[in-house]
């Protein structure tokens, strides 16, 4: 089973949906170490790229790279704050290897691989600096690590292993972001950036349709 | 929660059309009401010879940035959500609108959301053949071991940084001579904070960090996050010290030299309140034999109602005291 | 109680402290520490030929009065206790000091202390042979009953007064014309206030009135008192029409007036909120075909920390309009 | 029994020491309908009086007028406010007619009386409007009617009648002075001059020496 541009569309929409509920959860971390607003952010982005992909239809040859440009241009002009540039580049190097239309399970990896490099590249953060690399890290070894399995078993092994490093990141002290402000304050807290990361890969599982 | 607006999605919108018809003759307000992407310039567009001037950043802290548009300012201001960074999408038309020919200078604040969206935008402009030189303000010194963390962030100091540059491009500096006298305002400020209470972002509607009644918060940036550390509320005269002591630390000012003091206020203190800051703070300068110069006390760089201050000190050469001196007309900053 | 100061008692000593070395160059104030009678005058004392101008009140108006002392406004103003009226042995020294031989415009808010105090600051002030006239601002429309009360109260519409008169004396009219330029503005300017939440007076330590958290008190004054009635918390284009509407109503204008529009904040709410009022404002009065000529949008006549503003429409013609334009140089008014 | 300069500098140090006691209650009433400063306003006045009256030694034949003028004047320049001048000028012209050494009954009477005219005179208010008036005319009517006693029992005739006329404000609708903008809010409210004019009064009682 291969994912195509449909399961993206599928993923967005349901992101978009899970990112909506999760708004005032998300938020709350960040009042709690940052400045309160990483939930409105990307319920503002998502809601934008869910608009943006109804408004522009699909020809019968979309590659999945086409819609994950769509999307990475649309966070870049909505969302704003650190979060808006770092998933709207993930977003943007992910489509660069995508651009086909059905991927493979090799093809899912690379996918994640570059989303995650494109946000150290970016932002220059390594793993446990409490940011939302702390979540794509140990998503993108462990895609690399089910490298035997189906796509969605590559994506399910992604997003539990984002979910894990989510929740990793409460004790930790941050040193990027704005969390890094509060120095040693802002450990007993999730990262909310490593927390939407959770929430984005468990809807790009939940996007693939049983075979 | 209770704020003078109509719905929080619309606030940032609202507040630049009232602000757009209060000032109609000084500033131009682009994208009002879904029309693309939203900046501010000024009224006749970018001046002829005159290197321009760009800023921007999270919506909040008025009158930061767009209050400071006009003659011997800024030549745009890029507005993101509250306390959000604006997209790239409305910085580069904003650097764009101020190039005359010249290039432009990007005031950026450091934040990681302000660095990187602001980035993005340069190269986009530069893409479309604009000449951009950028600046990172970092005057906070509350943030202690920068190396640990994402360094130090832009906070009051860049209305300093935003007034000297905007004169230097005034009196026909060049792109990168305009861009040395912002890095040498940069070099030369500092700044620490105090809140006494947090405010509330509209569209969460609880304060952002809670403290208790006889508790402040010392260290704290502009975007109501939490600060580096909590004290007990304390008589002003000893807030005064606890802010103006590693301000004066870290820069090494001492007898002989010059400076420009000012007392800002987080929006929700009275200007009664600064002022006793600012005797005391320029008192304990005075005795350390530390001349002010010049002085700016008032409500600049803000966090929408918050209650506290911050304390800023630019040491001063004859070049700054000039430029500072200089004619600037801009909706917040007018002599 | 969370208040940027030392004891209460010390407030307004300490601010004029801080008030006279952050304006050195502009204001003297006397009596501080104790020295003697409080009050604030233009640094180089009475300006020769000139008709002086004196207002004062009580304090926690800032940067009324004092921040409106210097050239093309105030010559001297009198700071009382916090929402006290100052005493007459204040108020006389200020005339006196204002005084270069062609008389002396004292320009009182309408409240029976201010009046009082004033009135025997007058006497005291001609019984040395000064020249005095005086005028009473009442620009207050919350104030229905006028005739069943003290009447209507001197509220933000006082900066108005205090400006264009200053620019009467600044172009050398006599005390008679003087007097009539700010009796014509007081004919002409009408104010209504809403409070979101009341301010606490430094020596009492709690809010000077009760509100729920979905309460809004309309009609308020400007110390802390409260208002004329309490309606539910509403969006800021419904507040903006509560206020507005029985200003125009009592001011009478309509299609063809031209006006000034002011939006003063209580102290404690944020700029971007005013600017959202302002912006309602002006389109209100946009759809009655009233031309918004010139605007002021900011804290200027304050409670304090109290959150809630007002919005004050003045009638225009070219005389006032141009008073308006002249040069200002204050603390707080600088063009 | 007469009344002299001794008796009105024990009024005046008892006097400040019953508003100091009662500053909060006072600057409650006043927080009700008006400004909340009438405690604080009273008792920085009545201070300064004290501080000067000990700073101004008495001469053997001192007036009770001479004790009168000196408390208006340091009223006048001390309280501010509408209390300030009308408090200073009822002392001012009470102490027009006490230019003597010994006060008997009616001239007790005389100087209530003048004290009222000097208040009706600044701030133009008659009895009903919910103010100082309410509690002095009251105390000068009741010590007129009082005049066959001795002054003593004039005194405490006011002062009986100024109580009852501050507790008879508490209905009433103010239409003079600060409370008059709330309208009919301001009835359910004791007028805190009127309070602060019974407690004066009562001192005046207080400070007479028992024969
Ligand atoms: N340098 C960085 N590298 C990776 N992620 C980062 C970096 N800085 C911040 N983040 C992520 O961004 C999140 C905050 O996003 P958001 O609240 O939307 O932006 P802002 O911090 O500008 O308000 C953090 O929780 C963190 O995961
Ligand atoms: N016109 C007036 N005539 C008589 N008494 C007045 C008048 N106006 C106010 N008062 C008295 O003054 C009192 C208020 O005094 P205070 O609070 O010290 O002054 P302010 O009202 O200026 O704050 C009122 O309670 C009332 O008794
Ligand atoms: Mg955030
Ligand atoms: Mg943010
Ligand atoms: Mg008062
Ligand atoms: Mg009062």
């Amino acid at each position: 089973m291969t994912l195509d541009a449909a399961w993206a569309r599928r993923w967005m929409t349901q992101a978009a949906a899970a990112l909506a509920d999760a708004k005032d959860d998300l938020t709350e971390l960040d009042r709690q170490i940052g400045d309160a607003d990483h939930g409105v952010n990307l319920d503002r982005g998502f809601r934008a790229v869910v608009a943006k992909l109804e408004a522009t239809p699909a020809p019968d040859d979309e590659t999945v790279g086409a819609v994950l440009k769509l999307v990475a241009t649309t966070l870049m002009s909505t969302v704003g704050g650190a979060s808006g540039p770092l998933y709207g580049t993930a977003f943007l190097r992910a489509a660069r290897v995508t651009d086909r239309a059905h991927l493979d399970p090799p093809a899912v990896i690379a996918l994640l691989e570059a989303a995650l490099e494109g946000i150290t590249a970016r932002g220059h953060a390594t793993v446990g600096e409490k940011t939302m690399v702390d979540a794509w890290q140990p998503a993108a070894d462990a895609a690399a690590a089910a490298d035997e399995g189906t796509t969605r078993e590559v994506l399910a092994a992604a997003a539990r292993a984002a979910d894990a490093g989510a929740t990793a990141t409460i004790p930790l002290v941050a040193t990027k972001g704005r969390a890094s402000y509060l120095g040693e304050r802002s450990a007993g807290h999730e990262d909310p950036g490593a927390r939407s990361t959770a929430i984005l890969l468990a809807t790009a599982v939940a996007a693939v349709e049983e075979p | 929660m209770k704020k003078l607006l109509d719905n929080p999605d619309q606030a940032v919108d609202d507040s630049l059309t009232g602000f757009a018809a209060a000032h109609a003759g000084l500033v131009e307000v682009h994208g009002l009401h879904g029309a693309g992407p939203v900046y501010v310039t000024r009224a006749g567009g970018a001046v002829a010879g005159k290197v321009g001037l760009v800023s921007g950043g999270g919506s909040g802290h008025e009158p930061l940035h767009a209050g400071f548009v006009g003659d011997g300012m800024l030549d745009a201001a890029v507005p993101g959500a509250v306390f959000t960074s604006p997209t790239p999408d409305q910085i580069t038309p904003a650097i764009q609108a101020a190039d005359a020919g010249r290039g432009v200078l990007a005031i950026v604040k450091n934040y990681t959301g302000d660095v990187l969206n602001f980035e993005t935008a340069v190269e986009l402009a530069e893409a479309e053949d604009v000449q951009v030189a950028t600046v990172v303000v970092n005057d906070d010194v509350a943030v202690e071991d920068s190396t640990w963390t994402a360094g130090r962030r832009g906070v009051a100091g860049t209305v300093m940084v935003e007034k000297i540059a905007g004169a230097a491009a005034a009196r026909g500096d060049d792109l990168a001579a305009v861009a040395a006298v912002a890095q040498k305002v940069i070099a030369n400020v500092r700044t620490m904070g105090v809140a006494l209470a947090a405010c509330t972002v509209p569209h969460v509607g609880k304060p952002s960090f809670d403290l208790a009644d006889d508790e402040i918060e010392i260290g704290i940036g502009i975007h109501g996050e939490p600060g580096r550390h909590r004290v007990p509320m304390a008589p002003a005269a000893q807030i005064t010290e606890l802010l103006l002591e590693p301000v004066v630390a870290d820069l090494g000012v001492g007898a002989g030299d010059t400076v420009l003091l000012f007392v800002n206020g987080m929006g929700g203190t009275p200007l009664s309140e600064l002022y006793v800051v600012y005797g005391r703070a320029h008192a304990l300068l005075a005795q350390r034999g530390v001349t002010v110069a010049r002085s700016l006390v008032g409500n600049y760089v803000t966090s929408l109602e918050m209650q506290g201050a911050s304390i800023t000190v630019l040491r001063l050469d004859d070049e700054l005291e000039q430029l500072w001196d200089a004619p600037v007309r801009t909706a917040a900053l007018h002599w």
